[in-house]
């Protein structure tokens, strides 16, 4: 039993772990801030829910795993939310998606400051 | 001779002028003017305690009496009586009842008459305190004490600035000398043990076998001089004749102003008898003498012309006094008598004059013998014992100084210089006694500002009384050697003498040829008084520079210092106060490390792992980074990363509670940064320039260096965790807690938290106050004028 | 279902007590027992609807993770490309849903889901501003999120 | 154990210091919160490190198993933690305040309570 | 001790070191983007990663201690990462909207790189 | 020892001995402070009731550090362990007669602070917290005097520092915005020094009460080298800032004028002296041989401090700022009574006249202070330039000014007198005669400085440019604060304390004595703190 | 921020994290936690409120000043220490009431109330300023 759970713990470590680098990585390598919110929100976001998960199996008490559940679940529920405001304040602010971007719905309703 | 002791009545005596301070403005506010009489009772009263002593004094005995004052310190407030105290005491209270009297009539109708008593009686109780004191530190009490009242009775008149200047100048000269003659007294202490003076005295030897004498002298002549006027600090004392007429009579010629003079015969046993007395005393006192007289002769004021005659006596006394020799001193203190009389009547008819008639310039004076008749009286018998002619005590002192100082064979050299300088100082003196008592009343009548009359009895109670006493004793010559002489010889030569006095010289020698001299000398200067004047006025200007003027510069030159001394430490700079500021903590963690060599040689690195190495190499690109950083926000999240870091260091070395706060305070911290950095402007660049960078940074890598290698050092040391374990040990078993860092918290160093958490409510009100307080319309009208981009800003966000 | 969720609460206490120990683990277990037991009086109590929308809550968190994971591996995949080519752009969607806590469900969701960020909500509450990390068919996302969580978020909470 | 964290507390000292040397307030204020953490740090090494054994006793014991890292440290730092983030919160907004109210962020420019053109003092009497 | 559990206990092992090597590369990859900016929003985005990072850190050495406990320090990274998120999309939206100097600045450039096609 | 209950002998962790509970006089003011403090706080939106409150528990904590006094002095040393916890383990609080000393007299203090107060601090001020910060400032300076660990001391240190703050920005007007944050910083770089220098400590010995510590201390080797030399050196560096010693007092000139007058007073009174204290404490009790080691830094720092204080002083023609410098002067003879204890028979009487200085410098400076208040409110300025006529405005009060200004400047018969002589006497007694012939100059300077402000604003009959003899009436802008009781109430009470401890210097030279013996002969401190293992 | 899907979410949120701070308090003594953990916790909870609803919402929530709530937090923490004189124990000895109810053991203390003590000065101080800040944001 206690062996399983090392296994399924230490894989979603490492799992988690890929997935913050990936969205490192992410925020390194995409054009602008409104994709590499992408980034973070969700790769990020996951990454640290599943190894707050794995800590919680690793731990095998219930109030911890509840714990994490709840942890994750206030990741979820913020996650979102932090996105959507910084992208919010980004584009109110004035800062302009990368020059791919093409279709800018927001534009024809919002315009920021030239 | 042990002094014998005695009961309180003497140190009452002495305290008594305190009380009537205090009862004088309620007593002037019932009685006006006529409070003066029964005011004048409390020092004829004391002159009656004094008179009791002249008795026992005159038969060579001594008396003590102390109280315990500050006994932890071994101060008392002691009293010593002998001859030299009674005789001060006398004069002190005797002339004091008249000064009373006198300033009941001087300022009748003054409203501040009242405080003028009060300041008088302050003054006479300090200069009784001073002139008895036995210990030498209420002796030095009471000697600032006279410096504080004098200051404010020459400032009494406060709406001139020229009273304002004499009273700080009088304050500055005899307190700065007061607080040298403190370390004087203090080393005397600290050499000698003692404290009392009466137990200095009975061991005369005691200064001068202490190895400290020379700066014991040299801190009590400063004390001396100062009070004293000696040249060159004479100057403050005919600048102190801003003060009114009965203040001048009293302070500022017969007591005050004495009391150098009577520190020096006091500590004469202790202090004289050796080369640097006899060379300094009488070199300091002759220029003293000649400088008083020359510059007498200059005055056309009467109380100007007084004062510096009041200089050139004290020159004189010093002078006599710093021979050594028993006569001189004889003569020095018949002279100190014969000056506080006639000195004291002559201040008081000058100021008589100057009420009456309403000028004291002598040169707008003349004809007041026939409307000023008693006055005139009172005059004329006090500057004839000025001028040392006989029948007045004036002359026997003369007589009895040159006696001493013609002693060739007693003083070689020394004594013809002083002899020269005394005649040529007392014919001079001859001629201000003239001019001061003759030119006012003789001759034609002149128009004054006032139309003149007699003064009222108080006015010339005081002037009679003095001038005739001057008479009286000269005519009981023996009796005055008997009493007051003798015995205040005695306490100058530590030792029982007693003198003959007699009126008449019994025989024609030397000091009678040089009376002659002198008088005839006076007499012949008298005549050409005008051409002098002029001559003396014209040599000065010439000069241009005297340490009057001196006076002024040294405290604008002390101002200025002060002002450029404290412009280049107070630059109003931060930055400046901050580099300083490094630069000593830099010094504090580098130079006694060094000193005692105890810095560590660089242990070998620890096996982190790879991650904690990670962490820590965050924490230098957290640290980098805010430090390159160009814009504030790019620094503030920087500053986020290496909290973050320090939070991870902390959990990898067992610390969760720790890291768990560090993590929460650093991204507070991050949060409040950027809400209230938002108008904050951080400047692209650091805008230092390469020496300000270079200057910076050396100072900062010297502390960081610094604090390295003290903490290296203390943690390659042994460990005492004794602390620790105790609190592992009972945090479970009686404090309950599992988390021991918490128990610490709560419980065993509960009262840190306790302050703790006093400061972040605090710290939450500071914030509160600091943001909700409006600034003050006035003052936002001010910042809008100065500050201009912030301002705008400011508009814009409301 | 405030009321069905107390009597849970109370039924989890009770068994507390019964079993005289009020650890975590045996709090749950009652409450999971509690449950149980209401649900076999479901029709009793009248509120089978309780049920149904748990289960539906339950759906909807499902959707939330796995929309999640999915993302989430979407933005790997588009990370670890040695070439980055995307055509990112901000779309309007049209919104169906009008409660606050609706929109707000809704706006998340999109968040979480692959490759879509909720930017903004128009002042009319009537648009919903999305941006796309690769949006080559505008219309054929916003039909997606139409069809797939508006629907499922109306289900579950009306 | 302590030499590497020694060294970099030193590194963080020579941090804080330069910053707090800059006539800027915004830098000094950031010097500030540096130089708390490495004060904090510096405390926390002198009680010594211990890697990764934090202090709390097991629920079913009296007192830990092993050795753990060292706790009274620890709770000083937390007490300093504390303290200085009040600090840095009350100067942070007096920064702000101070900007607004006289218009700079350049310390030395900051001179009303010490006037530049100070007149020197009077003369005379 | 039976080879699978010890195989599982060593594979935890590596598995948590593999994972903090992992998370401190990461780590210096965003520490890079907080630099590097260009923009506040950037910079905000990157902090928030960090605080997920961080929290991965904070699991793992809970894992590798043994101390579940480090799941709470977790959760409330995760609550006040969240509230800085916040503060600074509330700065950013509030200064921008008011013209402030830097982040017009930096809101230029992003035009500017825009229109270079960047 | 797993299980629900273990037996544990609590006589090996705590105080097993009933605490008298006289012994709780030790904590009482500390307590009375903070719990009115907090108090004020909850009630703070009533403004009228702030000053009531604040003065009767100002009031109490008079009573309290009275009971203290005279408990110290009728039973030794007492030590109060918080928590009962066994010293060195638990934090020691020990009242000596030095820490009971310096508490009553700032408490008397702060008690007319409060009193003024009622009529200068505006019903914005009170709003925002006048009363609390005074109370909690009360909290960190008595905690300071009277607490025996080290760490603890930091604590304290830090509440009175951030209620300086507190009641430095009352107000909000620029020139204290400015002064705040010099203030601010440099006092933040100074605890941090402190709180680096405990942790060193803490680092060599392991442990925090301070009597421990000079247990272990004493049984070194060599007790002046090594890490201790630099504990020692930052310990000055910091408490040296505090104290605003020369060259590290920048922030004392740049902001003690900028607040209320009142607050100002408190500054003036009571801060730098606990940085005093501090120094005596530390080095006198704890480190003797590193304080033998600093003498000379030390002498050489109190004439530098006297001197420059002084002549600071004199270049001032704003009143506040002047007071600021003679603080500082101040502190030089102090420091110079810690220079001159590093050594010899002497020891005693040098600190017991750094005691007495303190004493008489925390009452003089706040009625000074105080004073120049009230010239404030009578001239409308604090200039010299632009004061003038106040001795004909009120005779009492200039009288109260005039025995104020010779007693800072050291001149009898007042109070600051006797500790000149004593720290003079000492200084000559240990061979240091530069530092006694310091200290007078520096009452020199400042009798001319101090005489300078009475010329003008006293003396002379208005405003620079008034014509000679001439008097104008002046009538200042606050005229109508100046009939309050509240004004003249504690300058009087204060201004008597001046006098009579010039009048009667005795009972006041007695304590410090004593307060100096508890610190320059350890013995009574430390058994009392660790009762026999001492 | 007028953002209605914040709005939304964040009293949720605040109330989430309200609990998790007492829960942090609550269990401060035997695992990491206390206090001042729990009230800094509280405090960015009042502070995310504030950000979404507006200052004057989470005024009304909190009824009190959070001042005053700060000095209330001073106000039991130093009095808790005070109990002990009734004992004739020095000030801040801890006393401890434990017992059991439902098996379950409820241990109430003097630290405990201390800690109380701490976490309400720290939530109103913290978030006093949190919220003045926020407030002058708004302006
Ligand atoms: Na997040
Ligand atoms: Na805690």
């Amino acid at each position: 039993m206690s062996a399983v759970v090392e296994i399924i713990c230490g894989l979603m470590l490492i799992t988690g772990a890929c997935f913050a680098f990936v969205a490192s990585l992410g925020l390194m390598r995409l054009k602008d801030v409104y994709m590499r919110t992408h980034a973070a929100s969700k790769a990020g976001t996951l990454g640290s829910g599943l190894m707050l998960l794995a800590l919680a199996v690793e731990a095998g008490d219930l109030s911890v795993v509840t714990r994490a559940i709840a942890g994750v679940v206030f990741f979820l529920l913020t996650a979102p939310i932090s996105a959507h405001l910084l992208a919010k304040a980004a584009y109110a602010a004035g800062y302009r998606p990368c020059a791919d971007t093409k279709i800018d719905a927001l534009a024809e309703t919002v315009r920021p400051k030239d | 001779m042990t002094p014998a002791v005695i009961d309180d009545t003497t140190l009452y005596a002495v305290l008594a002028p305190f009380a009537a301070a205090v009862v004088a403005p309620f007593l002037t506010r019932w009685l006006k003017h006529n409070a003066a009489w029964p005011l004048a009772l409390v020092p004829a009263l004391i002159f009656l305690h004094f008179v009791g002593f002249i008795g026992p004094v005159s038969q060579g005995e001594t008396f003590v009496a102390a109280k315990a004052w500050a006994p932890s310190y071994g101060v008392n407030f002691s009293v010593y009586v002998d001859g030299l105290s009674t005789l001060f005491g006398l004069l002190i209270s005797g002339i004091g009842t008249f000064i009373i009297l006198y300033a009941g009539g001087y300022l009748k109708g003054h409203p501040q008459q009242g405080r003028f008593f009060s300041f008088l009686f302050l003054f006479m109780g300090a200069m009784l305190g001073l002139v008895l004191g036995n210990n030498l530190i209420s002796l030095f009490i009471f000697w600032e004490l006279t410096s504080i009242t004098s200051f404010l009775l020459i400032g009494f008149d406060h709406l001139r600035a020229a009273s304002r200047r004499a009273a700080i100048q009088a304050l500055v000269v005899t307190g700065g000398g007061g607080l040298v003659l403190l370390a004087g007294f203090i080393v005397i202490i600290s050499a000698t043990g003692e404290i009392e003076m009466s137990v200095l005295l009975a061991s005369p030897d005691i200064i001068k076998d202490s190895g400290l004498y020379l700066p014991i002298f040299l801190l009590v002549l400063g004390g001396a001089f100062t009070k004293s006027a000696q040249f060159p600090f004479h100057f403050w004392l005919p600048n102190a004749m801003e003060a009114p007429t009965p203040v001048s009579a009293y302070l500022h010629s017969a007591t005050m102003v004495k009391a150098g003079v009577y520190l020096l015969m006091r500590m004469h046993p202790l202090l004289g008898d050796t080369v640097l007395w006899t060379t300094v005393l009488p070199l300091f006192g002759g220029v003293t003498l000649l400088v008083g007289t020359i510059l007498a002769v200059r005055q056309t004021d009467l109380k100007l012309m007084l004062a510096y005659t009041t200089v050139a006596s004290l020159g004189l006394l010093v002078m006599l006094t710093g021979t050594s020799y028993e006569k001189a001193l004889e003569g020095a203190v018949l002279y100190l008598l014969a000056h506080s009389l006639f000195k004291g009547a002559l201040f008081m008819v000058a100021g008589t004059i100057d009420h009456e008639a309403g000028t004291r310039d002598v040169t707008k004076l003349g004809g007041l013998r026939s409307l000023m008749p008693i006055t005139f009286a009172a005059a004329c018998l006090a500057s004839l014992s000025m001028a040392g002619l006989p029948p007045f005590i004036g002359f026997i002192a003369k007589e009895i100084l040159y006696y001493g100082t013609s002693d060739i064979s007693a003083l070689g050299q020394l004594g013809i210089m002083v002899t020269i300088v005394a005649v040529v100082g007392n014919a001079l003196m001859l001629v201000i006694a003239a001019a001061v008592a003759i030119k006012p009343f003789l001759g034609p009548e002149v128009e004054t500002p006032k139309h003149a009359h007699e003064g009222p009895v108080l006015l010339i109670a005081g002037p009679v009384f003095l001038s005739v006493t001057g008479v009286i004793m000269a005519l009981f010559a023996h009796t005055t050697g008997v009493w007051f002489i003798g015995p205040t010889l005695s306490s100058l030569l530590g030792e029982f003498t007693q003198i003959d006095l007699h009126l008449i010289p019994t025989k024609i020698n030397a000091p009678v040829i040089l009376s002659f001299i002198t008088v005839g000398l006076g007499i012949a200067l008298f005549t050409q008084l005008d051409r002098m004047r002029s001559m003396i006025a014209s040599a000065l200007d010439a000069i241009g520079w005297g340490p009057d003027k001196g006076f002024d510069q040294a405290v604008s030159g002390i101002v200025s210092l002060a002002t450029a001394v404290t412009r280049v430490l107070q630059t109003g700079k931060m930055q400046t106060y901050m580099l300083l500021t490094f630069v000593f903590t830099a010094l504090a963690v580098l130079l006694p490390g060094y000193l005692s060599g105890s810095f560590p040689a660089l242990p070998k690195l620890p096996e982190y792992r790879f991650y904690e190495w990670g962490i820590l190499l965050i924490a230098v690109l957290g640290l980098i980074a805010v430090l390159i950083a160009k814009t504030r926000l790019t620094a503030i999240v920087s500053l986020g990363v290496q909290g973050f870091a320090v939070a991870l260091i902390f959990m990898m070395f067992g610390a969760p509670d720790l890291s768990f706060t560090q993590f929460m305070v650093e991204t507070l911290s991050v949060v409040i940064l950027a809400l209230v950095m938002t108008r904050l402007n951080l400047s692209p660049r650091d805008h230092r320039s390469l020496a300000s960078s270079v200057v910076t940074g050396v100072v900062a890598v010297a502390v960081g260096l610094g604090l390295m290698l003290t903490l290296l050092a203390i943690t390659q040391q042994p460990f005492d965790s004794r602390l620790s374990e105790f609190f592992t040990e009972f945090s479970r078993s009686i404090a309950h807690g599992r988390n021991i860092v918490n128990v610490i918290l709560v419980d065993f160093r509960g009262f840190d938290t306790l302050g703790e958490i006093a400061v972040v409510v605090l710290a939450g009100l500071c914030v509160l106050a600091l943001i909700r307080i409006k600034t003050r319309p006035s003052d936002e009208a001010l910042a809008k004028s100065t500050a201009g981009q912030a301002e705008k800003q400011t508009v814009e966000a409301r | 279902m405030t009321s069905l969720f107390l009597t849970n609460i109370l039924m989890a206490l009770a068994w507390g007590a019964v079993t005289g120990s009020f650890s975590e683990i045996n709090l749950a277990f009652g409450f999971v027992l509690g449950s149980g037991a209401l649900y076999l009086i479901r029709e009793q109590v009248g509120t089978s609807a309780y049920f149904r929308r748990i289960g539906k809550a339950v759906g909807l968190a499902a959707t939330f993770v796995y929309e999640l994971v999915l993302s989430a591996w979407r933005v790997a995949m588009i990370v670890l490309r040695p070439k980055i080519e995307l055509q990112p752009g901000i779309i309007a969607l049209p919104l169906t849903v009008d409660t606050d806590f609706e929109i707000t469900m809704l706006a998340n969701l999109i968040t979480l889901t692959p490759g879509t960020l909720s930017v903004d909500v128009s002042e009319d509450r009537k648009t919903l501003f999305i941006h796309c990390i690769d949006v080559p068919d505008p219309q054929a996302t916003i039909d997606d999120i139409k069809n797939g969580f508006e629907r499922k978020i109306m289900e579950a909470f009306r | 154990m302590e030499t590497g964290v020694a060294i970099l507390i030193g590194l963080f000292f020579t941090v804080a210091v330069y910053l707090m040397l800059s006539k800027h307030l915004v830098r000094i204020l950031l010097g500030i919160a540096i130089l708390g953490n490495s004060v904090n740090m510096l405390i926390f090494t002198n009680g010594r490190l211990t890697r990764e054994i934090p202090p709390l006793i097991p629920s079913h014991l009296y007192t830990p198993e092993t050795a753990t890292a060292n706790p009274l440290p620890q709770a000083l730092v937390l007490t300093a933690i504390v303290i200085s983030f009040s600090f840095f919160a009350f100067l942070l907004v007096l920064a702000f305040r101070a900007y607004q109210e006289l218009g700079t962020d350049e310390v030395n420019k900051m001179r009303v309570a010490e006037p530049e053109n100070d007149p020197t003092p009077p003369q005379g009497y | 001790m039976t080879p699978f559990e010890l195989f599982a206990s060593q594979f935890l092992d590596i598995a948590v070191n593999i994972s903090l090597g992992i998370l401190t590369i990461s780590f210096i990859v965003i520490v890079f983007r907080t630099v590097k900016g260009p923009g506040l929003p950037d910079r905000v985005v990157a902090l928030d990663m960090l605080v997920a990072v961080g929290i991965g850190f904070i699991a793992a050495i809970g894992v590798s201690t043994g101390i579940y406990l480090y799941i709470d320090i977790a959760i409330t990274l995760g609550l006040v990462g969240f509230l800085a998120t916040v503060a600074f999309a509330r700065f950013i939206l509030n200064r921008g909207t008011a013209g402030d100097e830097t982040i017009m600045d930096e809101v230029e450039e992003s035009i500017k790189r825009r229109e270079a096609g960047q | 020892m797993a299980g629900s209950s273990v037996s544990v002998d609590y006589a090996e962790a705590m105080i097993t001995t009933p605490i008298a509970a006289g012994d709780w006089l030790i904590v009482a003011p500390s307590l009375i402070t903070m719990v009115g403090g907090a108090l004020c706080l909850m009630l703070r939106k009533n403004t009228d009731l702030q000053p009531k409150l604040g003065v009767f528990l100002l009031g109490l904590l008079v009573l309290a550090s009275l009971g203290l006094l005279i408990r110290v002095l009728d039973q030794g040393v007492i030590t109060m362990v918080m928590g009962n916890w066994l010293p060195p383990f638990g934090i020691a609080v020990t009242a000596d007669p030095l820490g009971a000393t310096l508490t009553f007299i700032g408490s008397v203090v702060a008690f007319c602070a409060g009193v003024f107060a009622m009529q200068t601090v505006s019903s914005s001020g009170r709003r925002y917290g006048f009363y609390p910060f005074l109370l909690l400032l009360m909290t960190g300076v008595c905690g300071s005097f009277l607490t025996a660990d080290v760490f603890n001391l930091y604590v304290w240190f830090e509440v009175l520092l951030i209620s300086s703050y507190g009641l430095l920005i009352l107000g909000n007007e620029r020139i204290q915005l400015d002064g705040a944050v010099k203030y601010g910083v440099l006092n933040l770089v100074g605890t941090n020094l402190f709180l680096i220098a405990t942790g060193l400590l803490y680092g060599i010995f392991g442990t925090l009460n301070m009597a421990d510590i000079a247990v272990k201390v004493d049984a070194l080797d060599n007790p002046a080298s090594g890490a201790l030399a630099t504990v020692a050196a930052l310990y000055f560096l910091a408490f040296a800032m505090k104290a605003a010693a020369f060259p590290v007092n920048f922030w004392l000139p740049a902001s003690y004028h900028t607040p209320n007058i009142v607050v100002s007073a408190v500054f003036a009174g009571l801060l730098t002296k606990v940085g005093v204290y501090a120094l005596i404490r530390i080095f006198v009790l704890i480190l003797p041989a590193s304080l033998e080691y600093m003498a000379d830094v030390i002498g050489i720092v109190a004439i530098a401090t006297l001197i420059t204080g002084a002549l600071g002083a004199l270049a001032q023609s704003e009143i506040r700022r002047l007071l600021g410098y003679l603080v500082i002067a101040g502190i030089g003879s102090m420091l110079a009574g810690l220079a001159i204890a590093s050594s010899g028979t002497q020891a005693t009487l040098a600190i017991s006249g750094a005691i007495f200085y303190a004493v008489h410098s925390i009452i003089v400076m706040t009625a000074l202070y105080m004073a120049a208040g009230i010239m404030g409110m009578m001239g409308s300025s604090f200039n010299l330039r632009e004061l003038g006529g106040l001795y004909h405005k009120s005779v009492a009060f200039a009288g109260v000014f005039l025995v104020l200004a010779f007693a800072v400047s050291g001149l009898p018969p007042f109070s600051g007198f006797w500790p000149k002589v004593m720290l003079v006497d000492a200084a000559f007694q240990g061979g240091r005669f530069w530092l006694g012939a310091a200290i007078l100059v520096s009452g020199f300077l400042t009798t001319l400085a101090m005489g300078r402000v009475w010329i003008y604003a006293f003396w002379r009959g208005g405003p620079e440019g008034t014509a000679d003899g001439q008097s104008v009436d002046v009538t200042g802008a606050a005229e109508g604060q100046l009939s309050s009781g509240a004004l003249w109430l504690p300058l009087g009470v204060l201004t008597a304390l001046v006098i009579y401890f010039g009048l009667q210097p005795e009972w006041m030279i007695e304590l410090a004595t004593q307060g100096a013996s508890s610190v320059v002969d350890p013995f009574g401190y430390i058994r009392s703190v660790l009762g026999e293992q001492g | 921020m007028r953002t209605v899907i914040f709005r939304t979410i964040a009293p949720y949120l605040a109330a989430l994290m309200v609990l998790f701070s007492i829960f942090v308090l609550l269990r401060g003594h035997n695992e990491p936690g206390g206090g001042f953990i729990g009230g800094l916790i509280a405090a960015s909870a009042l502070a995310i409120f504030g950000i979404a609803c507006g200052v004057a919402s989470v005024r009304r929530a909190i009824v009190f000043h959070p001042m005053s709530i700060s000095g209330f937090g001073l106000f039991i923490g130093a009095l808790a220490g005070v109990l002990s004189f009734f004992k004739n124990q020095a000030f801040m000895t801890s006393q401890w009431l434990i017992f059991d109810l439902f098996d379950v053991e409820i241990a109430l203390s003097t630290p405990l109330v201390f800690d109380i003590g701490v976490y309400l000065v720290v939530v109103g101080a913290i978030g006093s300023i949190a919220l003045a800040l926020e407030e002058r944001e708004a302006d």
